[in-house]
């Protein structure tokens, strides 16, 4: 199959959108964080709990929306701590991050050694299973494409829409938005700037976790260590590349994803024997960079993105 | 002490209020009502403690003692929300606003349930409409506040306080911002509510702007209230000794001849900044000894010509002349390097570095030049500058090692006067240099220009308080949509006639109508 | 809740939260080796015999620390400066990638020449991939975080490729792996028969280097201004963009030569796995030091004993080791909420 | 010293020998969980007394072998292919404990306590080739690994080498994922290539066998045996065996008779380090032609006829 082929096939798009959902819940996980004000760096190990506490649940018993719930509690857990110590304390964000990413992924991994110590390989699970929505699912390319998906990827694609309808249609979204711009108008409004970045720090890392449990509960069936394989870090760079918009970001999301579909299958052409497999790899990565510098003056960071608040301050 | 105004029923009542900040004693005993429909003045110098005794008031701040009532009920302490609640409305020193949030948007963010599942924009728009008409408030609901001007920002912000229904608006130096027109406008609104039952408590350090607005003056000095007046029993010059504890110097410019042009603009343009326009075709000679004062209101373009002339932009048309010699590549250090004092508009964001102290602030703009050698530092001798410095600038400080974001509005303005000053330059960039500073400062910062003109340097005074430019200039032009006027000379011309000018009436038609930079396209 | 600075705090205030943090951490991994089946009170001694408790573990703590002082030197060089340098990681592999090209004996020189220069191609090497970014930010405003995240995974699969490409060890058997580097290129151990190598008294040079910088510098005083105000710097005439692509040098450099010095120093040859996480651990150490560069060697010694205590402790004990890493991340946080606790002092309103 | 190593020896007897395994990756990776699963059935069996440290870093690899051996224990298992110099230092410090490690290297005799091993279970991946090479229907057969280390390619090859014989024009479709530990993406990458043609799959890594179960098509196991899983998709597996390793390797430590050596051979076919998994619900369903050929392409790897070319070059599509 030439370029041409690969993207004119469904199974090229319907697997972009597939490697895309994870991304999108970890992307409007952060992206709500970073539109509070805070940069949540915890991502990745946030998204490596959520993994396996979803996974876990449902392997002990609950049902697959158990595990869900599951997973986007952890994630909240996580977030919790992670809001405590940045927003109100108002800790560096980095080292904040960075530990939380630290501590989610190691108190993960200690878990799952004491829960299954004696194991080569983890037990599965029946995981989501592709639901066709009805009447859309026979839509020539478009149907295989984007309604031959699990209910986890619908889920994705809604939570954008919900993102965008709370950040610039409700009250909520109006506080949110002027948190991360001008914490101070927001207290002069007799708002807690602190309630509303916790607030978005623990929803926000709750979302970032149903990301991580995408991987074991709809694109795959059981838990790995080192499975999220940096998908946090690319959600960081998503949010960017979104200009803190969620539709931007999800599109992101899907270029990205496309990219790594493509990649994917451009290593069987032709080229493919070619060229080193790495090159391929690097492709999703340096395709962001390239898309970044060509859309980069238009992007407005939150003003306020790393700014502790800390009334009375001046 | 006088009485309460008439037979209005008290609507607010702070009793007893202190405040420390470590240390400082801010607050110390503070008692003062307001009634109904009544305008208290809120006077003292920088540091009295009038920001502090509002923010106690809305619930910014928790007060040490004492308790605050409105309409004769007592507000919890340090909730800003039942500040609100109970009517209150607080147009802060420091504006509070959202930049990427649009006009209609900060109004209306925190007045409905968070929880609420949708804005109604509709009707929120339709009612700040109407409060902006009634009002004579004019902005744009749709504009984004962070491409307002600060005269825009301070409408939002009043409006923001009008949608809240407040019964008791607290402005706190709502003018130090304003063009004279805006001021008037700013008043009129002021009475028109106050007509409707408003009460307002307002802040200021312009005593003739006091003695027009105010029922009643209030002063505070270190904390305490001095004195306590009806506004009609009182003049401005008791009250300014009220503020500074004894009488002040009043400032005399005696009219001296011009010497040579040190700066000479022909024909410049610069390319707009988002919304603010850039020069048009501007020509301007700034002479030695002589204070050439720009009059305008803001958002005209003063920002910039200030830029062109500090260094951050370069001319993108025209001719550009320094001391005679054309202008090539143009920046901050070759601003500098030419005898080109800057004072900034803006002291907080780019006059100085809050985290440094005084002594790094002192060299910020020489320390490459004057205190170092082979790029090692002489910190020693940068202190004994900054100590210079602080004693000829009377800058009261704890010493030059305190990080300066702890010092007042104007102990920083003198910090940065000296250092532009003391470097003997030949050209001096005044932007706003009084902007917020109290009676006390304000006459210090002007005599010191004053000398520095008589020394035989060109000084560009841009303000948009009328009075300032007036008072001081020896010439003065009028910039409007990034055009300027011819000069004229001081006395010989109106106040009415200048506002002609700033209103964009006199210019050649030629120009008119078109859009800041539309003509870079020729 | 608000904090309130405190003016001039206490000994005690000085000193006790850190502790508790220590001990809070301490504290934690007990209760999860106990919950492992490990027997908590072996637990605290088990950590600082790990750490310190031998010759050998303590220069194994300091061998660990090496190159974490440069990562968090390089951090913090850029922090101060507000460029967010996250790219650390891939910056030590560009100054590895050089002194596995330079050292396997391209150049037959002497080592008193040959390790100066494999040291200052390597900063090179370093300092060229944050330069990329750099400008990219000063030209583009295209976000720093982004491109210098991105380019870890970029550069990673660069050395991937080059490990099973060029620089395979013909020796090597096929396992993706540089050749060794031959003895000229090698910075010698300070303790013969242990692993502790003068790369570490190299970090110590280093930070004392950025310290001096930083304090007594023309550049160091612009790279301060520039961080701590960017527009107030480019009024006063600071040639703010011509500073930030200095910093940027100076950063990548830095953590260029935590790559030589693991290199040259500790491995010997380049693997795909020479550093696990240095570069983002550099972003830990870096603010648990305040960005100050001395600060920075304080705080590597401190991640990197609490790490290789932990580690040990998790063996003797036979519980998972990732309760090391459980504990390094808890002392981090612990950390730095105590370092506030030392300045500030929670009140309620 | 002849007496000192005799006292040892009858005090190694009398007691349980204190085995440590070290290992880079989690014990899931499906290399080290054949390591790890014989070293759990020796210690069941009361040989040995066992523990572990798993997803070591390279860099720690040198101090986590020291603080074994300082601690008593007297066999470490483990793999030092990305830390093989210090590694040999380390072993040089303690000649009383053995090593038994994972490496690329030949013994050396100067490093008697160090002996060395692989998979080299090329014998059976070949044997699973033959079978592939009859089952698969288009001659189109995905392959998706890890890293392209020896490990891994010496099976690819072996394998690719098995299908030859049975479809000698079958292509292959190669990739690598650069991890491993990254099912969704071996998934989505056998995805593609059962989109490009592929009605049978190599499955290197964990994830791949999912994609061919959803998609209908078949795979070959390797390292592991995932028939179970897998019942109506892995046809056949190649089987590392450890057992006949670490077998070897206690009984010489016990003997006091541990010496430098190449363990490598224990994972032949020979020595009952690998095997073709059992047939499972595929039993039958194989073409007897294949299956013959299997036994007697096995009889002659037993009996030496036969090798089984060891090509350690990173195979490329076809
Ligand atoms: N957040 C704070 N922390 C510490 N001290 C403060 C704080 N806010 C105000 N102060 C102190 O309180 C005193 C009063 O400050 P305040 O802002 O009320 O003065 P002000 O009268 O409003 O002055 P200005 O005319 O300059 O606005 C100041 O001298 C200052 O030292
Ligand atoms: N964080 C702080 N800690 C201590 N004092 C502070 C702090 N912030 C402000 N202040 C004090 O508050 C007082 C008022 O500060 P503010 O910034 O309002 O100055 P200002 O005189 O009003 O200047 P401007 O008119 O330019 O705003 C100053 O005297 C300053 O010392
Ligand atoms: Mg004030
Ligand atoms: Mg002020």
């Amino acid at each position: 199959m030439e370029i041409f082929d690969i993207l004119a096939s469904a199974a090229f798009w319907a697997a972009a959108i597939r490697i895309a959902s994870p991304l999108i819940f970890a992307t409007m996980g952060e992206l709500i964080c970073e539109r509070a004000g805070v940069l949540n760096l915890g991502i990745e190990g946030i998204m490596v709990a959520g993994a396996f506490a979803g996974w876990i649940a449902v392997w002990a018993g609950l049902p697959l929306w158990g595990g869900v719930a599951v997973a986007f509690a952890a994630g909240a857990a996580f977030g919790l701590l992670h809001g405590v110590l940045s927003v109100p304390f108002g800790l560096s964000q980095h080292v904040v991050g960075i530990g939380i990413t630290l501590l989610a992924t190691s108190l993960t991994f200690y878990t799952y050694r004491v829960v299954l110590p004696e194991v080569s390989s983890p037990p599965k699970i029946v995981a989501f299973a592709p639901w066709p929505v009805p009447g859309l699912s026979q839509i020539p390319l478009l149907g295989p494409a984007l309604f031959t998906q699990t209910p986890l990827t619908y889920l994705a694609f809604g939570l954008v829409g919900l993102v965008s309808l709370v950040l610039y249609r409700t009250p909520l979204g109006l506080a949110l938005r002027a948190a991360g711009e001008a914490p101070a108008a927001v207290a002069a409004q007799g708002l807690s700037v602190t309630g509303l970045r916790l607030g978005a720090v623990v929803v926000g890392s709750g979302l970032m976790a149903v990301g991580g449990a995408f991987l074991t509960l709809s694109a795959f069936d059981s838990f790995f260590f080192d499975m999220v394989n940096g998908r946090g870090w690319i959600a960081i760079a998503l949010v960017v590349f979104g200009a803190w918009r969620p539709g931007k970001a999800m599109l992101g999301a899907i270029l990205f994803a496309a990219f790594d579909a493509l990649q994917i299958r451009l290593q069987q052409t032709a080229l493919g024997a070619l060229v080193p497999y790495q090159v391929f790899l690097m492709l999703p990565y340096a395709l962001s960079i390239l898309a970044l510098v060509a859309m980069s003056r238009r992007a407005e960071v939150p003003a306020a993105l790393m700014v502790p608040f800390n009334k009375g301050e001046r | 002490m006088a009485q309460e105004a008439g037979a209005q029923p008290v609507v607010l009542r702070l009793s007893e209020i202190s405040k420390s900040f470590g240390a400082l004693k801010a607050l110390d005993g503070v008692s003062l009502s307001l009634a109904r429909g009544e305008v208290l003045a809120l006077l003292g110098e920088n540091g009295a403690g009038k920001t502090t005794l509002m923010n106690v008031l809305f619930g910014q701040y928790t007060a040490d003692r004492g308790s605050v009532e409105v309409m004769g009920r007592a507000l919890p302490p340090g909730a800003p929300r039942a500040a609100l609640a109970a009517g209150v409305g607080m147009v802060h020193q420091h504006f509070t606003l959202a930049g990427n949030l649009t006009v209609w948007e900060n109004i209306v963010l925190g007045t409905q349930s968070l929880w609420r599942g949708r804005i109604g924009a509709r009707a929120a728009r339709a009612r700040i409409a109407d409060l902006a008409a009634r009002f004579h408030l004019a902005v744009d609901p749709e504009a984004k506040v962070g491409r307002l001007s600060v005269g825009e920002r301070q409408r939002v912000e009043i409006l923001k306080a009008l949608y809240r229904d407040a019964r008791i608006l607290i402005l706190d130096e709502p003018t130090a911002v304003l063009t004279p027109q805006e001021s008037d406008a700013l008043f009129a609104t002021l009475r028109e509510a106050v007509g409707q039952g408003l009460s307002v408590v307002f802040i200021s350090h312009k005593l003739h702007e006091v003695m027009a607005i105010a029922d009643r003056v209030v002063v505070l000095r270190h904390g305490r209230m001095v004195a306590e007046r009806a506004a009609a029993e009182t003049s401005a010059p008791e009250l300014a000794a009220l503020m500074v504890g004894g009488a002040l110097p009043e400032s005399e410019i005696a009219p001296r001849p011009a010497g040579p042009a040190l700066l000479r603009l022909s024909q410049v343009s610069t390319r707009p900044e988002g919304r603010a326009p850039g020069l048009r075709e501007v020509t301007l000679s700034l002479h030695a000894g002589q204070i050439t004062g720009l009059a305008g209101v803001s958002g005209n373009g003063q920002r910039a010509l200030s830029d062109l002339v500090s260094g951050l932009v370069a001319p993108s048309l025209g001719g550009f002349e320094i001391g005679g010699a054309p202008v090539s590549r143009w920046s901050p250090r070759a601003a500098i390097a030419r005898g080109i004092g800057r004072i900034p508009e803006d002291r907080h964001r780019t006059g100085t570095i809050a985290d440094f102290d005084l002594t790094e602030n002192a060299v910020l703009e020489t320390y490459a030049r004057d205190f170092a050698r082979h790029g090692w530092l002489d910190w020693r001798a940068a202190r004994a500058h900054a100590e210079a410095l602080i004693r000829g600038y009377d800058v009261r400080c704890p010493g030059p090692g305190t990080r300066i974001r702890l010092l007042s509005g104007g102990n920083m303005q003198k910090l940065i006067l000296g250092r532009v000053l003391e470097t003997g330059p030949r050209i001096i960039l005044a932007n706003q240099p009084v902007r917020g500073l109290d009676i006390g400062a304000v006459t210090y910062v002007h005599n010191r220009l004053a000398a520095a003109r008589d020394g035989g340097a060109a000084v560009l005074l841009i303000s948009e308080d009328l009075d300032e430019v007036m008072k001081l200039s020896d010439v003065i032009h009028v910039i409007s949509e990034g055009r300027l006027s011819p000069p004229f000379a001081r006395g010989a011309v109106s106040v009415a006639t200048l506002g002609e000018w700033m209103a964009g009436a006199h210019f050649a038609p030629a120009a008119a109508g078109k859009t800041g930079g539309a003509h870079h396209a020729a | 809740m608000r904090l309130e600075p405190i003016a001039a705090p206490s000994l005690a205030r000085r000193i006790l939260p850190p502790a508790l943090a220590i001990l809070g951490a301490f504290v934690v991994a007990a209760v999860l080796a106990r919950l492992a089946g490990g027997a908590p009170f072996a637990v605290f001694s088990g950590i600082v015999t790990g750490a310190v408790g031998s010759k050998f573990a303590a220069l194994e703590t300091l061998n660990r620390a090496t190159p974490l002082i440069f990562t968090g030197l390089a951090v913090a060089v850029a922090f101060r400066a507000k460029l967010w340098n996250i790219g650390a990681e891939a910056q030590l592999y560009a100054g590895a990638l050089v002194t596995a090209v330079l050292g396997t004996g391209a150049l037959p020189l002497p080592a008193p020449l040959l390790l100066p220069l494999i040291c200052a191609v390597a900063m090179l090497a370093g300092a060229a991939l944050l330069f990329g970014p750099a400008v990219l930010k000063t030209r583009l405003g295209v976000d720093e975080v982004v491109t210098t995240l991105l380019l870890n995974f970029i550069f990673l699969l660069f050395v991937s490729y080059l490990l099973e490409g060029p620089l395979k060890d013909p020796m090597g058997m096929g396992w993706p792996k540089s050749a060794r580097l031959v003895p000229e290129a090698r910075l010698p151990r300070i303790v013969e028969g242990l692993r502790l190598h003068w790369g570490f008294v190299l970090a110590l040079i280093a930070a004392a280097l950025v310290w001096v910088i930083n304090a007594r510098t023309t550049l160091g005083f612009e790279m301060r201004a520039v961080g701590a105000n960017r527009e107030a710097a480019r009024f006063a005439g600071i040639p703010v963009t011509a500073v930030t692509l200095k910093t940027a040098l100076l950063s990548g450099g830095l953590a260029g030569l935590a790559g030589f010095s693991e290199v040259s120093g500790l491995k010997g040859a380049l693997t795909l796995d020479l550093s696990p996480g240095y570069g983002y651990s550099g972003i830990v150490v870096a603010m648990l030091a305040l960005l100050h560069p001395l600060g920075v060697v304080a705080a590597a010694l401190f991640v990197a004993a609490i790490f290789v205590g932990a580690d040990a402790m998790s063996r003797a004990q036979g519980v998972p080791t990732y309760l090391a890493d459980i504990m390094l991340a808890a002392a981090l946080l612990f950390m730095v909420l105590a370092i506030l606790l030392t300045k500030f002092r929670v009140v309620r309103d | 010293a002849l007496t000192g190593l005799g006292a040892g020896r009858a005090r190694a007897e009398g007691e349980v020998l204190k085995v440590a395994g070290i290992y880079t990756v989690p014990v899931e990776q499906q290399w080290v969980s054949r390591i790890h699963v014989a070293a759990m059935a020796a210690k069941e069996r009361g040989e040995i007394d066992y523990t572990y440290s798993e997803n070591t870093a390279n860099t720690d690899y040198p101090r986590v072998m020291r603080e074994y051996a300082e601690s008593g224990y007297k066999l470490i298992v483990g793999e030092i292919f990305g830390a093989e110099q210090e590694a040999r230092e380390v072993a040089a410090e303690y000649p009383e404990v053995a090593f038994l490690m994972g490496s690329s290297f030949a013994p050396d005799a100067a490093l008697a306590n160090l002996s060395v091993f692989d998979n080299y279970i090329q014998d059976a991946s070949y044997l699973s080739g033959i079978i592939a090479g009859a089952m698969t229907k288009t001659g189109n057969i995905g392959m998706v690994g890890g890293f392209p280390i020896p490990e891994v390619n010496r099976l690819m090859h072996a394998f690719m080498a098995g299908v030859k014989e049975t479809r000698p024009d079958a292509t292959f479709q190669v990739s690598f994922i650069g991890s491993w530990f990254d099912p969704p993406k071996a998934k989505e990458t056998a995805y593609a290539m059962i989109e490009a043609g592929a009605d049978l799959l190599y499955a290197e890594r964990f994830g791949v066998s999912d994609a061919a179960k959803e998609k209908g098509v078949l795979a070959i196991g390797n390292v592991i045996d995932t028939q179970a899983d897998y019942p109506e998709t892995v046809v056949a597996s190649a089987l590392w065996n450890f057992q006949p390793t670490l077998d070897a390797a206690i009984a010489a430590v016990k003997a006091g008779a541990f010496t430098a050596a190449d363990y490598g051979q224990y994972s032949f076919m020979k020595a009952g380090g690998c095997a073709l998994a059992p047939h499972g619900t595929f039993e039958g369903k194989i073409p007897q032609a294949a299956l013959d050929k299997v036994a007697a392409q096995e009889a002659a790897i037993k009996s030496g006829a036969f090798t089984v070319a060891i090509d350690d070059s990173e195979p490329k599509s076809s």
